[in-house]
């Protein structure tokens, strides 16, 4: 397997309020992330709201500049390309957003919206666009003859497939989805997160999945990566992550989710406190302040995501 | 708190400079030689170049900002052309009639139009609304000094309630102390003096201050709608709160936040208003000076009065700010 | 929020047209422009009178209207100072108000449209400097700052229209700025940057087509201010010239008689400023509840 | 079911919104009870009415465009559409309260929130203002916030969603009231905020003995929290039992279609089953069942007639013709209209 994207020591600190001291508070969104993502797979990233997950999948797509750290695609470093040749790349990477409201533009007709990534990289004539345009309705299952309509024409689960229509719009290869089924309501969703996941098998995407409900990683990615407050705690494939969690912190996150049957009510383990800020984020372990297994090293050294075993990365000093 | 007034005015400084440069320069990149306007038509040269030295009109541009800039700091606008007075001290003359007719022409505005606006927003589509914000769409829509002259017209003209026009009767023996003649025949006791500078005061007091009237019931009935749609005024229903508290302890408090910007901005809409009805009654003030200065084309006078327009405005927005900190406990000043 | 009412609704022609129709006062609004522009477009054919005669007919100076028994001839508004008909110069005046506030307004969108989405796209120094230039000119009241290059510049009635549409730029690229700042936020525009759009096809297909709805609020309820500041200059001798029919200057030349009785040489130019701003502020307000849905019950 | 007191009996409800468009029908007869000390979860989509019938029962539809258009609402013995404007104050935060969805824009953001619990509690009890105080900062420890002296002097913006919800659920049970309505309470929280937030709920509610009505989207917060469940469909209960058989045994295609279209914690599947087609909106509804669009079951009467709501159990009610012909066939005299 190869690897088709590839992070290291990827950080983004944004810098908010004044000057102090001729330093300005930096807000560290994410701080220092190293993954790969195979050709073909699907990785989850999980995390509560404010850890970084979809800055993250931004700069991957270098829509957002990251601080430093580097970023590879399919073996090239993307990290400082220029606009123009970064142009190169922006056809076999996309985005499927998660609001199916503030994603499509609501003065263009959702023919054009599809189009627009054709339009925009030169690809075909007008005529063989709008012939991809109608294949692509018909491959997310949108009804052709919708082609001249508006977006507010649609319900939300519609214009979600209208944005995986426009994403995959220049046979990419590499997808981030940012919360893309979180909006929906749960009827819509199980049809939507169906049709990413034949899609990805269809065409062999490589898929960025960031959520927060585990549930829905759980169903469709092949490995999963947990953030928290920028750093990723812990990343392994989805069955071993799932069935047995090293993390402290995922094993809270998982037992957080409550299950629908009532017959399977459980003891949870409940994580104290709330996220602390990104601002300042706690020394040593990040995780430490709410942590129920908190070591004394844990408040000073800062455990680095080690592969326990192959495959297997944990960020915790019970495995040391 | 301090620090955060200090910082504000600090801010203050390139914008008043700003505002300099911007008046200096229209009035001296101008087409036409300011010595020739001042020295008439048929001047002759010796006369023209006798006037640009005496001015300092011969020295460039950057200099002569210079030097206007450094006397304008020290309260020193230069010499009018027409009257050769200081054009500071014609402005401080004017400037307490202007206060006094713009500090009541806000007062009313504010009372009667948060009131009002209060009023017809907890009774949305009522009688009482429509009749309210019917009255304030004319206001917003009415010129200034087309109110000035029909309030003249009758309530001067026909029902000769009120005088027509001028500060005070002339018949009235007044001494001048700070100039504000309301407060001025108060400390010296002279009731007759104060009953007819009140007069002479109404009716251009109304008309300046109908149009934010207005504006400000217009403003604080939306932003009263808008306070009253937000989720946290059902959490107050929801406790059992009366609508009366709902609405006049809740959403008032709310919604003040926007009035209280929209009060600040229409200071300047005051003070171009005071222009125009200082004209139509005759009033002492400012505003009218101004408008002489340019009809004589007094540019001293006429640099002068507008940077000082500006310096007073631009410290009404800072007054602004600084309620608005004190009403919204969500704005951090550090 | 929960339930069916408060669906997120844009703008589409027909949709647009039919809320416009539930909308008593903007209907109202709309009919009263219409109105002054008929006036403005026909006045030639509608005028009773000569709105200049030459010379001068002083004979019929001062004459009431059709409520007077004495009144002047085929002058339903009555004569002014120098025997004209009011009424007709008051159609006259439409021309010349409705012209100068609307190409003041235009003056003010170009301006205030390149400035506001440079500053709002780009941010940045941009943005800073064409703030803080904003800020110089928010200094000042309008009316003083149009006064202050009237003068400069000369009076009379161009000179006016430029100078109001001058002043009033800074507000229109205020409004643009932050109408782009929010249209910046959204997805689709982010997309853009995903896709590789070059910044004048986002400014061009999306920012701009998606700010074109306060624009058109805002250029309304501007054109009516522009409309009473055209008048105030006029008003204060340094706008429209005689013997041009402009409202505000119709209504300068003759308050002075006011004491002697003559009212309506005054009033009705005063009326007639008042009606047109009011059908804009109507039509205005209306446009905005429609156009922005934040406001729609 | 053992018998307990019936506190909250909701009788053939009906909300509609009257808009230029047309009527919506947000709530359409609907008919639920909660016994005392019980938890009922409503649960449902965007659309399907579940928030406008916690408001209509609180009395807080928006009027107009809104308006209860019949029906009971008896709680306590009192029929509450039936009391007086100043009558239902009463009630309102002292014997029903109500949490809202968004902890961010609930709480008035120019006042502390120690003003806010206060003005509760003087509101509804005869106390003075520092015994108020007192009874406060005892809410505030109540519901777990550290500090709650200092916190009383806070406005809401100072506080994260999970320590505001706190003070929402602290504000709701100072007067201890006999029902709790909870809005979406945890749908802005992050999953393990929203796990503290439901234990808390759990926990309190067993203190106070307080009946609690749940609104949610989620099933696996109904599944936490609830004994009864009320499954609503565009303004329509479709199927009400208590908990076990809504995920045991459900009856009704869309309540099945819910419970296997959400992916699962515990279970692995490879592909989602789905309910096709999309939430009707609610002013353009079919004439039968509002469900028979999507439904996979659906024959020529759906689309004609909406169907009763049946009690096929003890307890356990459907509203779908198939249900209906099934259960009608052998046990007609169990089928009667619904009324509790």
């Amino acid at each position: 397997m190869s690897k088709l994207i590839e992070v290291k020591n990827l950080k983004k600190w944004f810098y908010v309020g004044k000057v102090v001291a001729g330093k300005r508070k930096a807000l560290r969104a994410v701080d220092g992330l190293s993954f790969f993502i195979n050709n073909k797979e699907v990785l989850g990233l999980v995390g509560e709201s404010g850890c970084g997950k979809t800055t993250c999948g931004k700069m991957l797509l270098r829509i957002i500049d990251p601080t430093s750290g580097s970023i590879f695609f399919d073996n090239e470093e993307i990290t400082y390309l220029d606009k123009n040749k970064m142009k190169r790349f922006r056809r076999r990477m996309m985005i499927i957003y998660q609001d199916p409201f503030g994603s499509l533009d609501p003065r263009m007709r959702i023919g054009k919206a599809i189009s627009e990534p054709l339009e925009v990289h030169n690809i075909g004539t007008p005529h063989e666009r709008e012939e991809r345009v109608t294949e692509l309705m018909e491959k997310v299952g949108l009804s052709p003859d919708q082609i001249n309509r508006y977006p507010h024409e649609f319900s939300g689960g519609q214009r979600q497939r209208i944005g995986i229509a426009r994403a995959l719009a220049t046979n990419p290869e590499f997808i981030v989805a940012d919360e893309s089924v979180s909006a929906l309501d749960v009827s819509i969703q199980a049809q939507i997160i169906n049709l990413l996941k034949e899609l990805q098998e269809e065409f062999g995407l490589t898929l960025l999945f960031v959520a927060h409900d585990l549930s829905v990683v759980k169903h469709i990615c092949d490995r999963v990566a947990v953030m928290y407050l920028g750093k990723i705690m812990e990343m392994a494939d989805k069955k071993s992550l799932f069935s047995n969690p090293k993390h402290p912190y995922t094993q809270a996150l998982l037992s957080a989710i409550p299950i629908p049957d009532p017959k399977k009510r459980k003891k949870q383990e409940i994580l104290m406190g709330d996220v602390p800020s990104p601002v300042n984020p706690p020394t040593g372990c990040r995780f430490h302040t709410r942590c129920p297994q908190v070591m004394d090293i844990c408040k000073k050294e800062e455990p680095p995501l080690r592969e326990i075993k192959p495959g297997y990365h944990v960020a915790c000093h019970l495995y040391d | 708190m301090k620090w955060y007034i200090t910082k504000r005015l600090l801010m203050l400084i390139p914008v008043l400079l700003g505002a300099s440069i911007l008046v200096f320069s229209l009035i001296h990149l101008a087409p036409g030689d300011p010595a020739r306007t001042i020295a008439g038509e048929h001047a002759s040269i010796q006369t023209i170049e006798r006037i640009q030295e005496k001015y300092g009109l011969n020295k460039p541009l950057p200099t002569q900002y210079w030097i206007w800039l450094k006397q304008a700091l020290q309260g020193d606008f230069g010499r009018s052309i027409v009257s050769n007075e200081y054009v500071s001290k014609e402005i401080w003359h004017r400037f307490p009639n202007t206060v006094e007719l713009t500090l009541l022409a806000m007062f009313i505005a504010i009372v009667v139009g948060v009131i009002a606006g209060i009023v017809s927003a907890s009774r949305q589509y009522s009688f009482l609304d429509y009749g309210f914000m019917g009255v304030a769409l004319f206001g917003v829509s009415m010129p200034v000094f087309w109110l000035g002259i029909m309030l003249m017209m009758i309530f001067g003209v026909y029902l000769r309630w009120f005088p027509i026009g001028g500060r005070i009767s002339i018949m009235i023996p007044f001494t001048r102390i700070t100039g504000f003649y309301l407060l001025d025949s108060v400390i010296a006791g002279n009731w007759e003096a104060f009953i007819s500078a009140l007069r002479h005061l109404i009716l251009p007091a109304v008309a300046l201050g109908t149009i934010p009237m207005a504006t400000v019931a217009r403003v604080t009935r939306s932003s009263m709608l808008e306070v009253l749609r937000q989720d946290f005024i059902r959490t107050e229903r929801a406790k059992g709160l009366s609508e009366r508290l709902v609405i006049y302890k809740h959403a008032v408090r709310n919604a003040l936040i926007p009035v209280v910007t929209v009060i600040g901005l229409n200071f300047g809409l005051l003070l171009a208003g005071a222009i125009l009805t200082e004209t139509v009654f005759s009033w002492p003030g400012l505003g009218r000076y101004v408008v002489k200065a340019v009809q004589m084309r007094d540019y001293p006078a006429v640099q002068g009065c507008v940077l000082f327009f500006a310096f007073i405005f631009v410290i009404v927005n800072l007054i602004t700010d600084i309620i608005y900190v004190y009403i919204d406990p969500r704005i951090k000043y550090q | 929020m929960e339930g069916n009412m408060q669906i997120k609704k844009e703008s589409t022609g027909s949709e647009l047209l039919r809320r416009f129709k539930y909308n008593k006062s903007a209907v109202f609004g709309l009919i009263i422009v219409l109105f002054m522009v008929f006036c403005a477009v026909t006045a030639d054919i509608i005028a009773p009178n000569d709105p200049y005669p030459s010379p001068p007919v002083l004979a019929n100076k001062l004459k009431p209207g059709f409520w007077n028994d004495n009144g002047a001839e085929g002058m339903p508004l009555g004569s002014d100072g120098l025997g004209r008909c009011v009424l007709s110069r008051i159609i006259y005046g439409a021309r010349v108000s409705l012209t100068a506030g609307f190409v003041a307004v235009a003056i003010a969108m170009i301006l205030g449209i390149a400035f506001g989405v440079l500053s709002g796209y780009f941010g940045g120094w941009v943005d800073a400097v064409i703030m803080r230039i904003v800020d110089v000119m928010f200094a000042f009241p309008a009316l003083l700052l149009a006064i202050v290059i009237v003068t400069v510049v000369g009076q009379g009635l161009e000179k006016a229209m430029i100078a109001i549409g001058i002043v009033y730029s800074p507000q229109m690229a205020r409004i643009i700025r932050s109408s782009v700042l929010y249209i910046k936020e959204m997805e689709y525009i982010e997309l853009q940057k995903a896709i590789g759009s070059s910044h004048w096809r986002i400014i061009l297909r999306h920012v701009i087509p998606n700010s074109i709805a306060p624009v058109i609020v805002y250029g309304t309820l501007m054109l009516a201010t522009a409309i009473l500041d055209c008048a105030a200059l006029g008003f204060l001798g340094l706008g429209a010239q005689p013997p041009t029919p402009e409202w505000g200057a119709m209504l300068s030349n003759s308050y002075s008689y006011i004491v002697s009785g003559a009212w309506w040489a005054a009033t009705f130019p005063g009326i007639a400023i008042l009606l047109s701003v009011l059908g804009l502020n109507l039509l205005g307000d209306g446009l905005r509840d429609i156009l922005d849905p934040r406001l729609k019950q | 079911m053992n018998k307990k007191k019936e506190l909250l009996k909701v009788n053939n409800l009906k909300t509609y919104f009257y808009t230029h468009e047309g009527i919506v029908k947000a709530v359409d007869a609907v008919s639920f009870s909660v016994n005392q000390g019980e938890t009922l979860g409503i649960v449902g989509e965007s659309g399907s009415g579940k928030s406008v019938t916690a408001l209509s029962i609180m009395r807080l539809i928006p009027q107009p465009p809104g308006k209860i258009v019949s029906g009971d609402i008896i709680f306590d013995g009192k029929n509450l559409c039936a009391l007086s404007e100043r009558e239902m104050r009463k009630i309102r935060g002292s014997k029903i309260s109500m949490i809202f969805q968004e902890p961010m824009t609930s709480l008035d953001p120019v006042f502390t929130i120690g003003h806010e619990i206060i003005e509760t509690i003087l509101l509804h009890q005869d106390l003075t203002k520092r015994e108020a105080n007192k009874k406060a900062v005892e809410m505030l420890e109540v519901v777990g916030i550290p500090d709650a002296h200092k916190r009383m002097n806070n406005y809401p913006h100072e506080l994260s969603g999970g320590m505001r919800q706190r003070i929402m659920i602290a504000m709701a049970l100072s007067c201890n009231p006999a029902l709790l309505i909870a809005d979406e309470p945890t749908t802005a929280l992050d999953v393990t905020i929203q796990a503290q937030i439901l234990r808390l709920m759990n926990d309190l509610k067993k203190e106070f003995n307080t009946s609690v009505l749940m609104i949610t989207h989620d099933l696996g917060v109904i599944s936490e929290m609830c004994d009864y469940v009320a499954v609503m469909y565009a303004g329509h209960i479709v199927e009400y039992t208590d908990i076990y058989t809504i995920f045991e045994k459900p009856m009704h295609p869309y309540t099945k279609g819910l419970n296997k279209s959400i992916p699962r914690m515990d279970k692995e599947t490879k592909t989602l089953d789905t309910i096709k087609g999309i939430v009707p909106n609610l002013l353009h509804l079919p004439p039968g069942c509002p469900f028979a669009p999507r439904c996979e079951y659906a024959f020529e009467r759906c689309f004609k007639e909406v169907p009763k709501l049946i009690e096929v159990e003890p307890r356990h009610f459907v509203k779908c013709h198939l249900v209906e012909g099934k259960f009608g066939a052998y046990e007609k005299e169990k089928i009667r209209e619904f009324d509790l």
